[in-house]
């Protein structure tokens, strides 16, 4: 009884070939078995996610949040629910109307296609590919797609520019993202989850830490939160993409977007923390889920936590950090670990962990002092006199030279 | 390492500097000087450690330091160039390497390194002197620094490497090659001020006059190259080659082969080291900066010729029996010491401070040749030790001393020749540390007994001239010295003793330290580098120091010259000459009153007039050899030769070629070519007018008209040209 | 007919039929979506051909890049959603005659080929065509020098890209 | 199992509506879209070709992403071209930019 899922598995695929179904049907029912679980497991955990949310962000701003329908106000979510699915739905004039309705689909089902490579312990995982760790940017630029498709759709200007915004970022935060993505695979020596997750003694994030914040901050880039949610920035473009959709269309974003960060920390914990390794999980594979979910809510703090204290960030702001920043900073890192990795075969493990951890914390220390010089510039240069209101005919640099 | 392997790297690092200062640092002063003086004291490190090593070795004579390389093919074998280090090679570098750089370090404060710039100075002028105002407003005039800091810099590195490449070099030819860099960087250094007429005309004519002895240099080496098929030392001293070349009898002349070279070498000398007839070069080359004339005009450059002639003693003696001197010798002995007398008579008259150095330099490689001429090689390699070094010393002094009279012109305004010795007096308690080092040199050049350098290898020539019973030569050096030493007293009377004679020597400073140092160090061996050729049987001091240098320079020699034994008559001859020049000197010039005469114009009249012109020479050179030359070239060359032949022949052919090109383009180029040419680009035009319409600019329909065409081409190569 | 049969031809309908719809659109945002459908179905294509690797790339770099590119470009570019007139220029039934043309001589040449009908082999068990790839690209005696040229024309078209659509202003 | 020609038929049957794009659409960004469908058809031939002729030796999937990356670069210079003509012409049909003609 120690690996249920496969036990189980085992089980029904005895009881099919008893009512004389043939082997590759069997197969194929089993995988959509899997399939509809995981995803229902997956959306429910996603309704828990609304509620925890919710709470969290009126703890950090100092309020009680939810706490009137059920314990802790936990059936709040559901509520919502039932109070979208009723909602009326409305369709904009002049919309694409396939693509509207396409567009919130595609949203959601691209954070669930996630889900198939995410190891969730020794013996579950949807498929181990060889290619896993492309198969989650592939995916993530199928999510783009969904936002484009919604902003396009809509015909309204506002959600237009959400997309644009959108597309600008997603494509930029892809590049530090892949190469941070790149140093587990080189690490692992593979493209595959399961093998990543097996080759981390010690958890990656304790030999190339900075490759884990590069990846965090990336894809909290690539879900358009807070700093960065400059696609949504209620403030400045309504809403952005989703500016048009009501009831549960929205709804399947709103759910979309809490997943997808549920799902970017799943990813996290498997490529950096261990995933499902805990102890005993060798004996007792269910486990691994546990381990997983705990790993992965941590990370999804961290998220919320930096949500919540950030403010939002301009656009150029955002697009300057990443290329003038991020990349250059990754692809530094990236090389780093290649030339060590080349110059320490061989060495135990203890003394290679150790060496790139002194490694990653020297660049950290590096980036520091640049970053302190940059600031120190700037802070000079925004210091400096500039005129203020003068007539578009002056010439500023004349009225700088006279002072 | 490999002490030859260190000898290889000896010139590299002035070299280096030379570039790096020409290419990179040119604009920095500070940096060049700091290149300059680290590359020379690199190279300084360097000798010193192969001096101490060969001093260790215990008989370079026999296996000296070397090492060689191919250089270029000649025919079946391969010219190879080497380094060579014997005895002869460490003395030379010991002295080379300390004066070089001492003088390098020197140029610091000479070219007034932290001084402001100059008011009006130029590229090619020497500084002027610049203006700057104190704290309660006073302006000052004040010395301002070289131009063309860098640059000086720059030649003082390559003329070290030549210095460098000469000395350590195995063969005659590289010899020849360190010989020609100096003669370079002697032009460019003599003409640094290049704006001064004075200066140029100086420096072509010390380069022509060094050219003159070089040609005969290079003949000699051809020749040598011709009958001994190598100019490495260890083929041509060898002794086959010496017999050999004795044995041959040259074309011309009826002389042996060995004669000939030995003669045409020495000419080569006669040029480099300024002996007579080719002399006049060397007190013009003064109009250079004074770090140049102490480095190249006394310490290093002109010994380089004493050095040659030192090297190729043995062809030069090849064939001496009995200690007979062989022809060459004694064409050597006679004009070292016509030279050295002559030279010492000119420099009693001269007022320039340093024109009675150059003419004193003159003087003492006469002896050097003299001495050579007399056999005495290890005498004559001794003078030229402690003759560079005195000679040097002398030289930094003189410039201390115009610099600080420079600095009192500055200060008064006075339009005066800083370097005339009669605008001086009484420097000595202005500059004291100048006096007494210039002191020392004075004596030591003065062979004043004992306590200087000079007065031990001048002491061993004449005693080799008594030992070989050559007794004009005796007679003619010891009067000489006699000059020397009144002509030296003279210009330390005028200069340092008595009461200042113009406003401006009393106000002279002393130099900065970085001149002092320098003035020091030379004047600690003025005084020690005598000690150790100290003759062993000398009364009451000999023998306390072993007479280190003629074991040590004599090894050189396949056989060690004997020791020449001491007698009382060439001693109280250096003796009475000196201290009765001094005396004589002193007495004549002591406490001589503002704008007097020099006394001894009143005592031999017209014949100090002809001293003060240097016999002559020059006007006579000026008759002799420029003005035929001029004449030569303009009457001859240009206007018969150049325009009447030359030109009237090609003026010829180019007519007919002129008319000849008219008739081409008249029937040949306008109707054949042209008309095709323009009949091609009128049908070209033609048929691109007829097909434009096809020119759509529609990217689309090129596409298909493409494919149209590949199609039809295909289904044409398919269907019917693949039938059978 | 087996499942791949199957997979097969309902992926060849598909890619196709979106083909057709991306040359024969008018609206160009739904080109370009029935384009993103008809690379999907290639990206199928390239999974049946056991080609993983390319069916992930086929996506990260069509759909995730230039799909996208393209849209954005379209939407950069259009004033006006719905072009007035026709779609298609004064040659297009040239133009198709020469798409249908070459595809049947195409089809007709190669059934001609011997090789036509060759049928799948199964891959050895430890073949890794990544792994195996991957070493090739990067190997000297592979292909590392074709790479490389490839990395500096990515390069070169980044600068071009950027230089020519630079907005000047005056 | 799948033969080969059923690949070669479907890669050629796409390189050729790609063809009619390239050749009759007028928008230059809908030319862009049928050379991308060409070059998929290219593609798949390669790595059919590989699959079926040569699985041992990996020459076609090399050649295919070198097809991959020169794709992307023209993507990225074409539609950079298109933007800059846009903001010139204010159009990017085809047959109107048609400046080189006589």
């Amino acid at each position: 009884m120690s690996d249920p899922v496969n036990s189980i598995a085992a089980w029904l695929r005895a009881i099919f070939s008893g009512w004389g179904l043939s082997d590759g049907l069997i197969t194929v029912i089993l995988a959509l078995l899997g399939v509809v679980i995981l995803a229902t497991f997956v959306l429910v955990v996603d309704i828990l996610l609304v509620w925890i949310e919710r709470k969290m962000v009126a703890r950090f701003q100092d309020r009680f949040g939810p706490n009137r329908v059920g314990p802790f106000g936990i059936i709040q979510p559901i509520a919502d629910v039932i109070k979208l699915l009723i909602k009326e739905d409305i369709l904009p004039i002049g919309a694409d109307k396939f693509i509207f309705n396409l567009a919130p689909i595609i949203a959601l089902a691209t954070v669930l296609l996630l889900w198939a490579v995410v190891p969730l312990a020794p013996t579950v995982i949807g498929a181990d590919i060889n290619v896993a760790v492309l198969y989650v940017v592939a995916i993530g630029s199928i999510g783009t797609l969904g936002i484009i498709m919604a902003g396009w759709a809509s015909n309204n200007k506002y959600a237009l520019l959400g997309a644009f915004r959108t597309v600008a970022q997603m494509i930029a935060y892809e590049v530090p993202m892949i190469i941070a993505l790149l140093v587990p695979v080189l690490l692992a020596r593979s493209m595959g989850m399961q093998t990543i997750v097996a080759a981390q003694s010690p958890w990656y994030i304790f030999v190339v830490p900075l490759a884990a914040v590069i990846l965090l901050v990336s894809s909290i880039a690539e879900l358009g939160r807070t700093p960065f949610d400059i696609s949504e920035a209620e403030s400045e473009i309504v809403a952005g993409f989703h500016i048009e959709y009501t009831g549960m269309k929205f709804g399947l974003f709103y759910a979309g977007e809490l997943l997808h960060a549920l799902t970017v920390s799943a990813l996290i914990s498997t490529l950096f923390l261990g995933g499902w390794r805990g102890p005993f999980v060798d004996q007792v594979p269910i486990l691994g889920p546990v381990y997983l979910f705990i790993k992965a809510f941590l990370v999804y703090y961290l998220i919320m936590w930096i949500r919540y204290s950030f403010p939002r960030v301009r656009i150029d702001q955002m697009l300057g950090f990443n290329w003038k920043f991020l990349t250059p900073l990754a692809l530094f890192l990236l090389i780093v670990v290649a030339i060590l990795d080349k110059v320490l075969a061989g060495v135990p493990t203890l003394w290679y962990s150790l060496v790139m951890l002194g490694a990653n914390l020297l660049i950290v220390w590096g980036t520091l002092l640049i970053l302190r010089k940059y600031a120190r510039t700037e802070r000079i240069r925004i210091g400096e006199e500039r005129p203020v209101a003068v007539s578009p005919e002056t010439d500023v640099k004349e009225l700088v030279g006279q002072e | 390492m490999e002490p030859s392997i260190l000898v290889w790297l000896l010139p590299v690092p002035p070299i280096l500097a030379f570039f790096l200062i020409i290419f990179l640092t040119n604009r920095s002063k500070s940096l060049s000087h700091i290149l300059a003086i680290t590359a020379t004291f690199l190279s300084f490190i360097g000798s010193m450690v192969i001096v101490t090593l060969a001093i260790r070795s215990g008989h370079l004579g026999e296996e000296p330091f070397t090492s060689v390389l191919n250089w270029f093919p000649t025919g079946d074998t391969w010219f190879q160039i080497g380094v060579w280090v014997d005895p002869l090679t460490v003395a030379t570098l010991f002295f080379v390497a300390i004066t070089i750089l001492v003088i390098i370090f020197y140029s610091v404060g000479y070219q007034n390194y932290g001084q402001p710039k100059g008011d009006h100075d130029q590229p090619g002028l020497p500084p002027h002197g610049a203006t700057v105002e104190d704290e309660q407003g006073h302006k000052h005039r004040v010395p301002s620094i070289e131009p063309m800091y860098s640059r000086f810099f720059a030649f003082l590195s390559l003329f070290a490497f030549g210095m460098y490449v000469l000395v350590i070099s195995n063969n005659l030819l590289t010899l020849f090659v360190g010989w020609e860099i100096m003669g370079l960087c002697s032009y460019l250094l003599i003409g640094f001020w290049y704006a001064k007429p004075s200066a140029r005309a100086a420096a072509i004519k010390a380069f022509l006059t060094t050219r003159v002895g070089d040609v005969v240099m290079l003949l000699g080496l051809a020749y040598l190259y011709s009958l001994a098929g190598s100019l490495s030392y260890d083929v041509i001293f060898s002794e086959e080659t010496l017999a050999m070349l004795t044995s041959t009898s040259a074309p011309i002349f009826g002389v042996s082969a060995a004669v000939l070279i030995g003669l045409f070498l020495f000419f080569g000398t006669v040029g480099k080291s300024a002996q007579f007839p080719l002399h006049v070069w060397l007190p013009d080359a003064m109009e250079g900066p004074t770090p140049v004339s102490a480095m190249i005009h006394a310490a290093t450059m002109v010994s380089a010729g004493v050095y040659l002639v030192v090297r190729v003693f043995p062809i030069i003696s090849a064939g001496m029996h009995h200690g007979e001197p062989t022809l060459t010798m004694n064409v050597m002995a006679f004009i070292g010491a016509f030279t050295g007398l002559f030279a010492a008579t000119i420099a009693v008259a001269q007022n320039d401070i340093k024109r009675v150095l150059a003419f004193s330099t003159i003087s003492q490689l006469g002896y050097m040749i003299a001495a050579i001429g007399i056999g005495a090689y290890v005498a004559a390699a001794f003078h030229l030790f402690t003759h560079a070094f005195f000679k040097a010393l002398l030289f930094l002094g003189s410039g201390s001393v115009i610099h600080g009279v420079e600095h009192g012109v500055l200060h008064t305004g006075e339009e005066i020749d800083p370097q005339d010795m009669f605008n001086m007096g009484g420097l000595r308690k202005k500059m004291p540390f100048t006096f007494w080092t210039f002191l020392i040199g004075g004596l030591a050049l003065s062979g004043f007994p004992f306590l200087s350098a000079g007065f031990w290898s001048k002491d061993e020539i004449l005693a080799d001239a008594f030992a070989h019973a050559n007794w004009p030569v005796l007679i003619v050096l010891a009067f000489a010295a006699l000059l020397t030493a009144f002509y030296t007293m003279r210009q330390i009377t005028l200069t340092f003793l008595g009461q200042a004679r113009t406003e401006s020597a009393g106000h002279a400073v002393e130099s900065k330290w970085t001149m002092v140092l320098p003035l020091v160090v030379l004047a600690v061996f003025a005084v020690v580098a005598g000690w150790p050729g100290i003759p062993e049987d000398f009364p009451v001091i000999g023998g306390f120091i072993p007479n280190f240098v003629h074991e040590f320079v004599g090894e050189t020699l396949a056989e060690l010259p004997e020791t020449i034994a001491f007698h009382w008559v060439p001693l109280v001859i250096s003796l009475v000459v000196s201290l009765g020049g001094l005396a004589l000197g002193w007495w004549v010039y002591r406490g001589l009153p503002v704008g007097a005469q020099d006394p001894l114009e009143k005592l031999l009249g017209p014949v100090y007039k002809l001293l003060q012109n240097k016999y002559y020479f020059d006007e006579l050179y000026d008759y002799i050899f420029v003005r035929p030359a001029y004449w030569l070239a303009s009457t001859f060359t240009y206007l018969w030769m150049d325009r009447t032949i030359i030109d009237g022949f090609l003026h010829f052919v180019a007519r007919i070629i002129f008319s000849l090109g008219g008739i081409l383009r008249n029937y040949i180029d306008k109707p054949v070519i042209n008309g095709f040419g323009d009949f091609v680009g009128e049908s070209v035009k033609r048929i691109g007018r007829s097909g434009r319409f096809i020119q759509t600019g529609r990217v689309q329909q090129y596409m298909v008209m493409a494919l149209v065409i590949a199609f039809g081409t295909l289904f044409y190569y398919l269907f019917f040209l693949s039938q059978p | 007919m087996t499942v791949m049969h199957v997979v097969f031809l309902i992926t060849a309908v598909v890619s196709l039929g979106g083909a057709v719809m991306v040359v024969t659109a008018r609206n160009l945002i739904h080109a370009a979506l029935w384009l993103i459908l008809t690379l999907f179905g290639v990206a199928v294509m390239y999974g049946l051909l056991s080609a993983t690797f390319f069916t992930v790339v086929q996506v990260v770099i069509y759909i995730g890049a230039i799909a996208i590119l393209m849209i954005f470009a379209i939407m950069l570019t259009r004033r006006v959603r719905q072009e007035p007139g026709s779609n298609v220029n004064k040659g297009w039934w040239l133009a198709g005659l020469i798409a249908l043309l070459l595809f049947t001589s195409l089809v007709w040449m190669l059934s001609s080929w011997p090789g036509f009908q060759t049928t799948l082999q199964e891959l050895p068990q430890d073949f890794d065509s990544i792994q195996v790839l991957g070493t090739a690209l990067v190997s000297p005696e592979g292909y590392v020098i074709p790479f490389e040229i490839a990395s500096v024309l990515l390069l070169a078209a980044l600068i071009g890209a950027v230089v020519v659509a630079w907005e000047r202003k005056s | 199992m799948i033969p080969l020609s059923y690949f070669l038929v479907f890669a050629a049957a796409l390189f050729c509506i790609g063809l009619y794009g390239v050749l009759a659409r007028k928008n230059a960004i809908a030319i862009l879209m049928g050379i991308e469908l060409m070059l998929n058809a290219v593609v798949i031939n390669l790595v059919a070709f590989w699959r079926f002729r040569s699985p041992e030796s990996i020459t076609g999937q090399a050649f295919g992403v070198i097809v991959f990356a020169v794709a992307a670069a023209e993507v990225a210079v074409g539609l950079a071209l298109f933007i800059s003509i846009f903001r010139r012409r204010n159009s990017i049909a085809a047959d109107e930019i048609d400046l080189l003609k006589w």
